[in-house]
């Protein structure tokens, strides 16, 4: 494959091969039947190749994440599409309370592989309850993964590895990424290349060409990757600072024990993410990284988010809530004073 | 072996009874309105239009629903509301915003974030909040905050109403029903309005919906009506001793409004057959209004295309919204 | 002024309508059951007879809901189900497991956590998994879930059914109407069983119910079968036929039974007016089976009681339960 | 009042004080009328006083929380009960789609004066589903207070701060305080005292009589209070290691500025909770703790929490997975080395 191709074909291909290649494989969700193809066109052309196994159903989010976990304690192995991430709030009592729980609460280990996938975030518009990054909400819930999208992980070795771990897991989608093109060959641009390393977060390090340690090493999930590089670029360029960057495709369970050797070349770390402030996934990895980097680090683990505050629709207004490519690159450079 | 039926599951949906006829609302007169009330309809049908044409000049981002052949329910329903009574709009909210409010302005400001925009264009186009005027995007979820308020009027202002619009996709939500339960339960004067334009964004109404709205209504022992006019005195007419009814003897009430999705569901992305389409453009009070009663329509169309592209010019040419957040 | 009627909404529920009149159930003869289901009945009383007393004399912990007065239901029912069937329990599930398996060593070493346990002490009296039967405590949650497994066995096991037992009172849940909508779309076989005791926890089902449940399964297009007697071999002939349709027809039904709710809800927490417990006690199978067949009844009575007798203290001798967990 | 009050009593004081004093107050919740009084008893006698504004509802949590929104919205004072916390999850989405983001998203501040009841927390042997502790789910949405009761807080005074926040707020309260005693005139026992401090919190600080720089700051919401204290007790008669202990009433928003003279005169610090580890309410403040008084500590902040585990039933069981006393101190001590 040599032509770029987008990531949403990159997602609806993984989809047609798990159906094509899996018979227990179902992907459930509102308006996912062709024409249309889901909200995002995710689905395109499965319904009409497996027209059993897609099921386009009511608006009932809490509902169509039950069904899926009933597809899953049968041994099936669902896809639910959310069609915002926003409305995986109807569903928290169904993945909290039942499909999670249901993995080890009755004593032995219950198989529940199922995937729920979440088109997230902002800076297209679409106003505060079709635009939050809720991953944060979800960190934490026993036998509950979570996975983020990105430009680096082939959506179809993600949705395997999200199905064989045998427990519920939600997949966030950057609604911004659709439309960009997935990077190939470890090249991000003329200045940054990529790697994957086997961590069990399946990280992608993206490293400027010439390949020092690096100033700073920047955390961040998939949806955040163009604005990180884009700011990667400025700072190396106009400031001479050094960045890698880190996208693991697994936000949770993380431990940054297996990442130690590569962020430790750095005596900075950030982590940058798209939720509202505070009780955030940088949180927590900043924990671990205190707790294994103590006294090795310049400065605290800079974190970086949105600002507190509800996603407005208005594109000027949007913009300074959510974190941008500026802002990322301001505080990094404030920072390395 | 399998004996699913795989396409009441899966499978296309150009294949099924989308066509399912409307009733036949197409060869009904329609009444000669007041000037007020046909000015109404046609600023919200313009405003509709314009905000379609601005997204597709690439002039407004994020996301719209518009009421394209809805416009004559809030037409018809507000001049039975008086301004204590709540109304909680949805995603297809423009025309309710306008038949309260007839101010294509603020709107439009909102939707383009431009200055005197009714929420400063925090909320755009389906976030709306202005005197005992509110809307938002998740579907289902305003039910149960209208019993709230229904509750509230009950006990401090006896014979206001809390007025829900929904659409017959949101009947898959299950606050649907919790909310119709505790309505009826507490006695709260709630109207919940219906729009059933037999489609949710692309789904048939047979292909999310068992059973009928009617008999979900029935369900919880609350009193349904069925309009199938789409002629604004008639509404009226038919409507004004039920909603009486529920200002007096506090209890809920469900109306639903057999009606027609002229257009889109938001911009560009209308899945359903031609033959849909051509169906649904039949039956539109406007092409049904113009032909029978084409100089008073005549006028009024032009005038109103006129209000609202100058509403349009004048708002574009405004700065950018500002607000301040805590 | 308000004109609410305060008693409909908070209020002391003591002076409503809580003894609104049962069936009359108390007078209908119970058929003479084979030794088989009597022993399973009275198991699965004295089970509940002696979890309560565990409790009193503070040998177990937590919370537990015993089914005393509902046992016949699951006893009637499951002779219909085969292996192959799944069957959902909820918080009032001792009957369900016990008439399933017949297993009291196992359910009573779950709730003492001992070693044994059915879900190695991790679940306890709610959260119920073996083989094909589930239970957990969430009401209302279950339902989507077996919708779910019934979408699994219609393809992958044709014939077999998903059965849910929910009570009156979790029809309060839009979880519930959000599963039966999509069971009646795609033709499941859910067969949702309705324990009506007409309380839910110490609330009458007329203050958290409005309508009634047929008038809610009839929402959806849903069937609607309604079993007064408490008779286990009537109970049997009534629903075999509605069972085998939803096996061979695909499609959901809600069999609803009129029951009575014998005890507490949890332990000790029976707010009823003491008429009500009088009458639901004068319900009771298990007193007039003891009128109607006396000498049967009484030798396995004691039988029954001496076997949980002897359960109880064999399961209390056993170690705590272990549990690796990941 | 000399005689020990009930923390269950106080509570239910609390209510009957607002309903009786506040004409816009209502109670909502399930089984809460009298004579029955809900689950726990904290609306006993409510109902018969006012019938009117005490409502017992279906069981619907999503809706209760809704039906309070709504009252919210027109003026009123609502206290939702959720019979147990766990249940919350099916209000999620009114709590941060809705009532929280009514607050500003219409451009500017809505007034939304509720309050949501949690009985919340293990150790009774209840449950996975009914057990848990899942204040950590709830931070970091936008407008959205959560609080936690203590046995030094007075729920009076509590639900008003709650209520005057004017916009939604969580009260999140550990089932087996209800049976504790309220804390009076500053004693908690022959050891230790306390006082209310006057930062935006409420933290109630607990200290050993003689009162010297302490050791350890351990940092807790009110659940743990009892917990700490014998942790703190037998680590200073064992082991001379001295603990002041700090308990806010607001978890969130929460900001250490006020309370960094306080904390910064240890050199340890723990914060103990009872949510499953990772994503926690700790992590938030641990990452505020570092960022101010970073090389001031001795060790990076200690973080102790129940197991990422389902909560089991049976007492043996559970009693391993949530966090303890044994287990509280043990940790102090070693961290101590
Ligand atoms: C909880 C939730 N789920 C999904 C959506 C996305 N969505 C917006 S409108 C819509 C269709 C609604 O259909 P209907 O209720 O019939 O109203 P109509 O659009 O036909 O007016 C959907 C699925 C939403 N806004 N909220
Ligand atoms: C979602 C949820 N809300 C509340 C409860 C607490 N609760 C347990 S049983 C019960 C009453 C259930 O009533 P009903 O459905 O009639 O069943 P019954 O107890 O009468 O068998 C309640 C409120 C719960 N378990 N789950
Ligand atoms: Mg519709
Ligand atoms: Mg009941």
């Amino acid at each position: 494959m040599t032509r770029p191709e987008r990531v949403i074909g990159n997602l609806n291909r993984a989809l047609h091969t798990l159906l094509d290649d899996d018979p227990r494989a179902y992907v459930i969700g509102e308006d996912i039947a062709d024409p249309y193809g889901g909200a995002f066109k995710a689905a395109r052309g499965l319904s009409d190749r497996h027209p059993e196994r897609v099921i386009s159903s009511p608006i009932s989010e809490g509902g169509i994440v039950g069904v899926a976990a009933g597809l899953a304690l049968t041994g099936n192995h669902p896809v639910a599409e959310m069609m915002f991430s926003d409305f995986a709030a109807l569903a928290f009592d169904q993945l909290l309370n039942f499909a999670s729980k249901s993995v080890s609460m009755y004593g032995r280990p219950v198989p529940m592989s199922m995937v729920v996938r979440c088109p997230t975030g902002g800076n297209r518009g679409y106003g505060p309850t079709h635009s939050q990054s809720l991953q944060k909400h979800f960190i934490g819930i026993p036998s509950l993964s979570l996975y983020e999208m990105s430009p680096f992980h082939d959506n179809a070795d993600v949705l395997t590895a999200m199905l064989s771990r045998e427990q519920p897991s939600m997949l966030f989608e950057d609604k911004t990424l659709y439309t960009r093109t997935m990077h190939q060959s470890g090249v991000v641009d003329d200045l940054f290349r990529y790697e994957l390393l086997d961590d069990p977060s399946r990280t992608a390090r993206v490293f400027p060409v010439d390949c020092a340690d690096p100033d700073w090493i920047i955390l961040a999930p998939g949806g955040l990757t163009e604005r990180a590089v884009a700011a990667m670029r400025t700072l190396l360029l106009e400031e001479e600072i050094t960045c890698e960057l880190l996208v693991p495709s697994r936000l949770y369970p993380f431990t940054v024990e297996p990442l130690l050797a590569t962020v430790s070349r750095a005596r900075r770390i950030c982590v940058a993410e798209d939720s509202a402030a505070d009780g955030t996934w940088g949180e927590m990895l900043a924990q671990q990284l205190h707790e294994h980097l103590w006294r090795r680090l310049d400065r605290p683990v800079l974190l970086l988010s949105a600002q507190p505050s509800v996603i407005p629709t208005a594109a000027h207004l949007e913009h300074t809530v959510l974190l941008q490519t500026t802002a990322l690159r301001r505080a990094l450079s404030e920072a390395s004073q | 072996m399998v004996s699913a039926a795989p396409h009441l599951i899966g499978g296309s949906t150009t294949a099924t009874a989308i066509t399912a006829p409307q009733p036949r609302t197409g060869a009904q007169r329609l009444s000669r309105l007041p000037a007020e009330d046909l000015d109404t309809l046609l600023m919200i049908r313009h405003f509709e239009l314009a905000v379609l044409d601005l997204f597709s000049q690439g002039l407004v981002h994020g996301t719209t629903h518009t009421c394209l052949g809805q416009e004559y329910i809030p037409v018809a329903l507000y001049a039975l509301l008086d301004e204590g009574d709540y109304v909680f709009s949805n995603h297809r909210g423009h025309g309710h915003y306008l038949a309260r409010f007839r101010d294509p302005h603020g709107l439009l400001a909102e939707i383009m974030g431009r200055e005197g925009a009714v929420c400063h264009g925090v909320g755009g186009s389906q976030h709306i909040y202005r005197d005992r005027y509110l809307s938002t995007g998740v579907q289902g979820e305003s039910l149960p905050v209208a019993a709230g308020v229904a509750l509230h009027l009950r006990r401090a202002e006896p014979g206001r109403i809390a007025v829900v619009h929904i659409g017959d996709g949101t009947w898959g939500e299950g606050a649907v029903y919790e909310a119709l339960n505790m309505a009826q339960l507490w006695g709260l004067p709630l109207l919940v309005v219906v729009e059933n334009n037999r489609i949710a964004q692309s789904t048939p109404t047979e292909r999310q919906m068992a059973g009928t709205i009617q008999a979900r209504a029935a369900a919880f022992g609350i009193r349904h009506h069925h309009v199938t006019s789409h002629d604004v005195a008639a509404v009226r007419r038919e409507l004004s001793g039920v909603i009486d009814d529920i200002r007096t003897q506090h209890q809920p009430l469900v109306v639903e409004f057999v009606t027609n999705r002229v257009g889109p569901h938001s911009k560009g992305d209308d899945s359903r057959p031609a033959e849909a389409i051509r169906h649904a453009a039949a039956n539109d009070w406007y092409r049904r209004y113009e032909k029978q009663h084409p100089e008073q329509f005549a006028a009024a169309d032009r005038s109103q295309r006129l209000a609202i592209a100058e509403a349009v010019r004048e708002v574009q040419a405004r700065p950018a919204s500002r607000w301040e957040h805590a």
